[in-house]
């Protein structure tokens, strides 16, 4: 299946601002940042601590709602879904 | 009126959008780029995320704190140093609801609203400021 | 800048003229005439010593907040419902320090420049709006 | 010797935005406003206190600079002196 990937800030320079990955079936958002850090370079130590935890400072949204990393992780994703993927805001 | 766009901010047709009979009070915040040893800015936001929660502070401060009238307007893409970032007008019938809502929407907004700002340094590359909102 | 007269205030001026590249925001308030079931309103002056509690109540404003510039205007005569009273404008570096200086200069000015508001009522009378400065 | 009397809001209403006073020599500031209840109807009412006493909301200045109706009453006025006469401010 196809998921979109929308990247801003920091993250859209890694990543490109929006870019489509394609996953097994039943794969989770975990596993598309999984492929995601195995396809681009930089992308892994951007996002994730040296033991493999997602830092901090990544924030999430599946179809521009926001999910929490501690426990959204294992979402599985559907063909068409959008993950945006960003540091913290900081408009205004 | 919400809007996120690139044109230049026209804070002054917005304080006239939001005067009314009966309001007493105009309060309007302006955010400019600061020179801090910068070129400039650029400012990216994921649109309509931004444009749904910059709605809805602006619905919670009118209610909050009985507004006639509030409208936001923040700039994205390449600023330079002195250029509008950001605009927030607030109307209502006394001072304090005024001042009360127009700082709200700002707080809120840094906190709330899918935008990033990148300082542009003069050796032609640039950092993203720390944001402090999740 | 600080003014009393009877001209319609340019806020959008005053607003361009406090903007600065060391100054990151800009924060205005408009007081207007607002519709309490009156016609108008009539504003009085003291000029020379309002325009000096003015000019003081600046400069306190500018030290004690940082400010980057300032300007107060204060109309007076015969005003309709709606039109603009008060206009104040501050500039700084940082927000809070706009924020802070606005809302100063406008409480000072209420309490300490020789200023009254008339508040003109259908019947081709009015009344004097009772003061609480000193 | 002439003393210019400004008087503001309610009390322009009742003593003409402007006027001349004359006044004996060594005359205070109490001699001024006693002259002014003397010849200008309605202003003892509006000024004093049954009792005589100056109203809490007269506010007074001598040539431009506020005075203290507790302490500077029996202040000696001099030829060209300007007394302004007003109620609480109200700008703003």
């Amino acid at each position: 299946m196809k998921i979109k990937v929308l990247a801003f800030a920091a993250f859209g320079g890694i990543l490109g601002r929006e870019r489509e990955v394609e996953l097994e079936e039943e794969a989770s958002v975990k596993d598309l940042l999984d492929e995601l850090a195995s396809i681009v370079p930089g992308f892994r130590e951007a996002a994730f601590e040296p033991s493999g935890i997602l830092r901090d400072y990544v924030l999430l949204m599946v179809n521009r709602k926001r999910i929490d990393p501690e426990r959204d992780l294992s979402r599985i994703l559907v063909e068409g879904d959008e993950l945006a993927i960003f540091p913290p805001l900081a408009g205004g | 009126m919400i809007e996120i766009g690139e044109e230049e901010i026209s804070l002054d047709r917005m304080i006239q959008r939001v005067r009314r009979n009966e309001a007493g009070a105009v309060v309007s915040f302006l955010g400019t780029v600061r020179d801090d040893g910068i070129l400039g800015m650029e400012v990216e936001a994921f649109r309509d995320p931004a444009l749904s929660e910059m709605e809805a502070i602006r619905q919670e401060a009118m209610s909050r704190f009985s507004l006639t009238a509030a409208e936001v307007s923040h700039r994205t893409g390449r600023l330079a140093v002195g250029e509008s970032i950001l605009a927030i007008v607030c109307s209502a019938a006394h001072r304090e609801e005024a001042f009360s809502g127009c700082r709200y929407i700002l707080e809120e907004l840094k906190a709330r609203a899918p935008l990033w700002k990148k300082e542009i340094s003069s050796d032609s590359g640039g950092h993203w400021v720390e944001g402090h909102g999740r």
